[in-house]
């Protein structure tokens, strides 16, 4: 990764926070849970000092997909649900980019729930940040698929009658080799669980939790049940990691499973050293041979 | 020699495809013009398939009418391709596999055990195709060196033992013509001294040409007839620093293509109609924020998953209108091998200076048929890249969005250039921040489609007129049917009919001075296509003072000469053009 | 009363469209008709937001051009919208929030400090809405005794002390009015002896003509301006031992809407631009498995994300052609309220009876306003239903595509009739089976656009004809825009000018008879389309001998009648039709 | 589901496998998996006896997509992907029919590896049948989504550099209510499989291993990993049958896990009584006032 020379995060030298920000002012409601994840993700960069040109951020579309609007990186809007496969495609185009998707619960775990899977069994160098509100915020509150049974919402009037899905435990069967957790209430403890993210090399994820005042105030639930993870866990220990995950009352915060594999960028470049072993770095008219 | 056409038939698996390659490599080398293609079952194994080939001494412009030569594996074929073949052709047939044969026909026959020689003069079933091979040399009186040259080549990593049994069997083949068959067909196939040509596939043809383009990612979804343009490409690819993914699905394949079109690689993936439908909503994305890529839809029989291995033209229409919204993108359609190579480079170029999705358009035809191609002069062909915000003047206010006179707006690359920009699906202004006020998506509506301007350029120059300069009927055509026409329309001219055509290789924009040229001419105007609703016919009368004289094929069939000839004559012998206003729920004239 | 257009702009959320509705439906009560829309911003939260309602004593076609009654909540509300206010209007306005307020003005204005009121007087900033509605019944003598009730029945679910407090608000207002305003407007609104009339907007008239039509199973993935049919429904539909489920995606969405209508049910679903992209691989499945499914599109502005809150037309060309392959579908354009309604009957119908899929296209303008509408009269109304095998010929060889001379086989329900057959996307023999012959694809594919000529017959019956028998100037339209363009036809034929309208419902296939007829009576066509690149206008070109003159806003804004007045009127001043051939990379003009 | 009284399977009355035959012959290579999956599926059906007219069996696109056809119940045979919603809608519109829906890895797994978290979330009450051979056989031997990291084929000529996914650990995460797997080369066992299957309330998953000999020849490799879930597994317990899933050596067959939960069409049930409490069956009368 460009500007990032050792695996552990530098000092601030230069950039803060505020070097990341764009001009435009977040359009989110006033108390909507992602203000905490974008100032998490300033100054997680500044603790990297990126220079933001290399630094890509990808959405998809919600409330939350706004994201990389408020930022003076580089940023990818897509459409609804496709972010990570964008992702893979700026990061193996260009490596040395720093890329971060983000997106919403109904972004990632609905519309684009068939691509996690995937982004993660590839080990795709990148990290992801779910702002997961467990609603629909910005088509005005219907059901996600992490929605609780039994809610409320203007699609299900009656009250939602599908379990929802657990992000966490999901990653890491599809085999993500860094899976965690953490709440924009705790601003502090995101920036860090961000800074770890952007420093593991593959595949990180973030579920992080973040309340939608407007159709869904979690604000006064979700504290109540949030606890970090015992500090005596062994992140490397998928089942620990697992059972956590399938609390059935608390909801952990910090992170729950940590290994090293080959990313997706590592495994790609051996691809081409083996093929270039094989034939060579094929010149164009050895290209023409190859059909008289 | 006046050209002959070679057809081998039987089922699925045995062979048949593999022994067609070969004859045809091997005819090529000779020196002769090739043209080949072939059929299989949509089936898992077995089935019906076939390899069809024909050679000739010059430019070679279609499969051909009749088969000269057929050889039949088993009765299947025989029940199949007997009628097609010529009244002085010839028949060769394994006698155990084919119980009825008719007895009194035009053509030459001859009943051989292929199958029974081979496991017993050559101790392997499996040695029959070059047994074969061999008696079509022996036939011809075909270079035998250029056969045993191609088995080496062919079996070497095998070793030598096999080597050897395959060049036992090829000239057993040969001898055993010379021994038993008293053959009247004069047809012999002599060696030319001609500069030496490629053979290939329209895929590899893509393949190649895309590479040349600087091709740096490619993600596709495997899909029949697509498929072996990512298992091409996968084994050359990353060798040359590039990326070859198969992605979970066709949504996938596209958004990494744009992910990395974004990050500065120029990017591509094919896929087929069911792919090309998933597509939509992205091609609209690439539109609107404005990212090259390049779509590559060999098409198939549709709709829905249709007939997987058959020929149709019938993606047109989503080609040029999948998508919400006004969603401006260019369309091309393919229509030789060759113009596979020139076309997708073409097809880069475009994606790459307009910063706008390109579809290129081709068929299980033109994809899995080979022909022979001239060795590229790469001194002739341009490459461009696109426009990237001019590292002089470093200001800081970079504009993604730029309203410019072109449309065309500076790319600014991540890691690259020092400007942060978010590109959007959502309307936006200049600066890329999203905003939706009524002159603010007047302009930028007006702004992507001034970007084709510099496409309609394109679009007349790479555009073909064959035949009679002042025609009494005309032609127009695209895609894979271009030398099918090109020969028809040449027969036409020699028994003196005047008629000629057009072909256009970029569909959208259309070459519209050169089609209203044409028409000019001519308004007495045949529009062949491989499909019901007569897409292209339907797209020229909205935009032409045209009512086009309809001939579709909807069979999964390509046009022969004959087909096309057959409606010339029509055509040629009236005096009043017949009424096409053919409301699409009722079946084309 | 010669209609009053009232207008209230201010934040999102401050309750501009929730008073708005209040003040709708008290004026439809009185006996009036009503033509109400709202504007609201794609942001979240904030952001301008904007409703509008016209009110006539007799039938209204539009929006109206210049507002008789602006309330301006604050400052960007005043900048938006008072340049729209009559001359002789009025403009009430927060003095609090609307420091930059223009002195001389042709309209009156009163300065009223609406929040400062509602907070001091009635103890609540929440009250400033129905306040407001008091003062604007003081103001119109509109009648109090609705607006009580109205009242009472909105808030009756939160108690007493609420309503009462709301009834204080409302009366406060009333008699402000009277006490502190000259007011010299000598407009009342007094109540009317009407039959009563439902006040409903698009989207909610589509929910109720299809829980007429029968439908029950619904699925949709929520989408902006398409979302609350879905929320309507699920609140209905169960009831009524239907389904509705909210589904992961709109791929799965359609799925599972043909699954259940394979199934037996009328199924539906709903979506908008983005959602009927990814739709279109499933859109070609019910066409080639010949399921009948009903796919609302309310198109919002495009392409891509594009402006989710805003009004576009730019959805028809992929309603037409989205799919590969040739995919028969039927495509029909509501057009207004009322339309709605039985639109979406028609819709039901017809996939019903051609086991097509059918597109129905709306639009955020069209769904979100609301009108007036006459209680429909049940005994009208035709409900079709699909064809099932006959239970009387109970024989073994049931085929489920079977040959028919209309192309429509009866369609075998499982649990219901005793016959098991597969329903495939794959190209198939009478019986289902695959097949990929050149005569079964010939075959079939003849067939399943055979369908499509019953439809035809309504294309016809289902169009309309405005204004002069012996028009000099005529106009095509489509969609939402029916009414404007009616208005627009009206106010010309007053003012002497002889124009008429035509306005299809059913797009594909087009009503061609129809078309022809109005061709012949003038050709001077204009085609208005809230679209750049005239998809209409193009499909049009395709299939008449038509040069429309092309009309086309993409603003996100409909048109007014004054628009259409406009192009009419320069149309009607020349004696030469402007050339139209617009290749559409260049700006319609 | 009609025809079916009781919980527990009938003995055969009348129907055998050979009357749930259709007059097509399967077109795959001889020798391929899938055989084995439509002999055991034939069993199952002529053990519940049920009317072919009860029955619908969806699928998607692939070799093993093509079992429908084969059968002379009803079928859909869908688009690539697909079959899961669709077989939902069916059941949805007809509780009654009895609904099973097959497909490949590549079809279940990738393309349409994003409805299966929702169909399993959702309890959906239908049998899936994953006829998983690790590979896609119909498009001539590109890897699929549970292909062994490193194979060879013609998508991956250096050898897949992907980890394949854990379909049976997937479908656990995801909440399904009956998860199990088969080997088609144990007809008898996968036979009784599936009618367990058949007879669970809600979602039932079968990850059918089902060797392709063509593309991907396993008939050697897998029956030495193979083993019976052993008897004491407590079907239960959800972290126990994870444990046995995510077994790094042994290919467990068996049911893995099962639980009783309101199925979709129970769910949906409950929501119309409680909607009809509150509002009774609209007359359109009602419906026309709620506008006036
Ligand atoms: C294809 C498509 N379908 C639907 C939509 C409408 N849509 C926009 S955002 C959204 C979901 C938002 O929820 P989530 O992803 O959780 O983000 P949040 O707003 O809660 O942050 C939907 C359904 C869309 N833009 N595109
Ligand atoms: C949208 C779409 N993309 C691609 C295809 C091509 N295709 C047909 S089957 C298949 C995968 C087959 O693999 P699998 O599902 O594992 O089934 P198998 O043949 O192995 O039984 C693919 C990619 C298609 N039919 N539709
Ligand atoms: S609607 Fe919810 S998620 Fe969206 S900005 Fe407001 S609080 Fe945040
Ligand atoms: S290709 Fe493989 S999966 Fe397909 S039929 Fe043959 S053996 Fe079975
Ligand atoms: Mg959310
Ligand atoms: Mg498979």
């Amino acid at each position: 990764m460009a500007e990032k020379e050792t695996l552990e995060p530098q000092p601030p030298l230069k950039r803060e926070a505020k070097d990341y920000k764009s001009g435009n002012e977040p359009i989110w409601c006033p108390g909507c849970g992602d203000f905490g994840v974008l100032a998490s993700l300033y100054d997680a960069l500044a603790v990297y000092n990126f220079d933001p040109k290399d630094v890509v951020v990808v959405s998809g579309i919600g409330c939350s997909s706004r994201l990389p609007g408020f930022l003076n990186t580089y940023g990818f809007h897509g459409v609804h649900g496709r972010a990570l496969p964008i992702g893979m495609g700026v990061k193996l185009a260009n490596p040395e980019l720093n890329v971060i998707v983000t997106g919403g619960d109904g972004d990632g775990f609905a519309i684009g729930g068939g691509h996690i899977p995937h982004a993660c069994r590839r080990n795709v160098d990148l990290t992801y940040i779910v702002m997961d509100n467990e609603i629909y915020g910005l088509t005005k509150g219907q059901i996600s698929p992490t929605s609780p049974l039994g809610l409320d919402t203007g699609s299900t009037p009656e009250g939602s009658i599908e379990n929802p899905l657990n992000p966490i435990a999901l990653c890491l069967i599809y085999g993500a080799s860094f899976v965690s957790r953490a709440y924009s209430g705790k601003r502090q403890e995101m920036n860090k669980l961000i800074v770890r993210a952007i420093d593991h090399k593959g595949f990180s994820f973030i579920d992080a939790y973040s309340p939608c005042i407007t159709f869904y105030d979690t604000y006064k639930i979700w504290p109540q049940k949030i606890v970090p993870i015992p500090e005596d866990h062994d992140t490397s220990d998928l089942m620990a990691a697992l059972k956590l995950a399938l609390d059935p009352e608390k909801m952990y915060v910090g992170i729950f499973y940590e290994k090293r594999e080959p990313s997706l960028v590592e495994r790609e470049d051996s691809i081409r050293k083996v093929l270039k072993e094989k034939i060579g770095s094929p010149s164009i008219q050895s290209l023409f041979e190859l059909f008289q | 020699m006046n050209g002959l056409v070679f057809r081998i038939g039987g089922e699925g698996g045995e062979g048949v495809i593999s022994m067609g390659e070969l004859l045809t490599l091997a005819c090529a080398r000779a020196g002769y013009d090739i043209y080949a293609y072939k059929t299989y079952p949509a089936e898992i194994k077995g089935g019906y398939a076939m390899w069809q080939v024909r050679v000739k001494d010059e430019l070679l412009l279609s499969q051909g009418d009749k088969v000269d030569v057929l050889i039949c594996f088993n009765q299947e074929s025989y029940d199949r391709d007997s009628r097609d073949i010529a009244d002085n052709g010839v028949l060769l047939y394994d006698i155990d596999q084919c119980p009825n044969v008719k007895e009194n026909t035009p053509y030459q026959k001859y009943g051989i055990p292929f199958s029974k020689l081979a496991v017993e003069k050559i101790g392997s079933k499996r040695s029959k195709n070059v047994l074969i091979l061999g008696i079509i040399s022996g036939l011809f009186d075909f270079h035998l060196e250029i056969m045993e040259e191609m088995v080496r080549q062919k079996w070497h990593h095998k070793g030598d033992t096999v080597v050897q049994k395959n060049l036992d069997a090829l000239r057993f083949g040969f001898e055993y013509v010379k021994e038993n068959l008293t053959f009247s067909l004069s047809l012999k196939i002599p060696k030319l001294d001609k500069e030496p040509t490629m053979v290939l596939s329209g895929n590899e043809s893509i393949c190649l040409g895309a590479i040349l383009a600087g091709l740096k990612y490619y993600a596709g979804y495997p899909i029949t007839p697509a498929s072996d343009i990512m298992e091409w490409l996968s084994e050359k690819l990353p060798a040359l620093d590039g990326t070859v993914i198969q992605t979970e699905d066709e949504i996938s394949a596209l958004a990494s293509v744009l992910g990395a079109s974004y990050a500065g690689a120029k990017s591509m993936t094919a896929t087929s109609g069911p792919g090309l439908s998933l597509m939509c909503e992205l091609i609209g994305l690439a539109s609107m924020a404005e990212i090259p890529a390049v779509i590559v839809d060999v098409q198939r029989g549709g709709p829905s998953t249709g007939m997987p291995t058959k020929v149709e033209q019938s993606d047109l229409n989503l080609a040029l209108y999948g998508a919400h919204g006004d969603s401006p993108r260019v369309v091309m359609a393919l229509s030789s091998v060759e113009d596979c190579f020139y076309g997708i480079i073409r097809a880069i170029n475009i994606a790459e200076r307009t910063q706008l999705p390109v579809i290129v358009l081709s068929d299980q035809y033109l994809a899995q048929r080979k022909a022979s191609m001239r060795i590229p002069d790469l001194s002739h062909i341009e490459f461009e890249t696109r426009l990237e915000p001019d590292p002089a003047e470093q200001s800081s206010d970079y504009k993604r969005y730029a309203l410019t006179e072109s449309g065309i707006s500076p790319m600014a690359i991540p890691g690259k250039h020092p400007y942060g920009y978010v590109a959007t699906g959502i309307e936006h202004e200049e600066t890329a921040k999203p905003g939706y006020s009524r002159k603010l998506h007047d302009d930028m509506t007006n702004k992507r489609f001034k970007k084709l301007k510099t496409v309609h350029e394109d679009s007349n120059k790479y555009v073909k007129f064959y035949g009679e300069p002042q025609p009494e009927v005309g032609i127009i055509g695209w895609g894979s049917s271009e030398g099918v026409i090109r020969e028809a329309v040449k027969i036409a001219n020699a028994n003196g009919m005047k008629v000629a055509a057009l072909h256009p290789k970029i569909i959208s924009p259309l070459p519209y001075r050169s089609i209203d040229e044409f028409l000019a001419l001519t308004k007495k105007v045949i529009v062949p296509e491989m499909n019901y609703t007569g897409q292209f016919a339907n797209y020229l009368m909205a935009w032409h003072d045209i009512k086009p004289i309809r001939l579709n094929k909807y069979q999964g069939m390509p046009f022969t000469p004959d087909d096309i000839l057959a409606k010339i004559e029509e055509v040629y012998g009236k005096t009043h053009i017949k009424e096409t206003h053919s409301p699409f729920y009722s079946v084309p004239e």
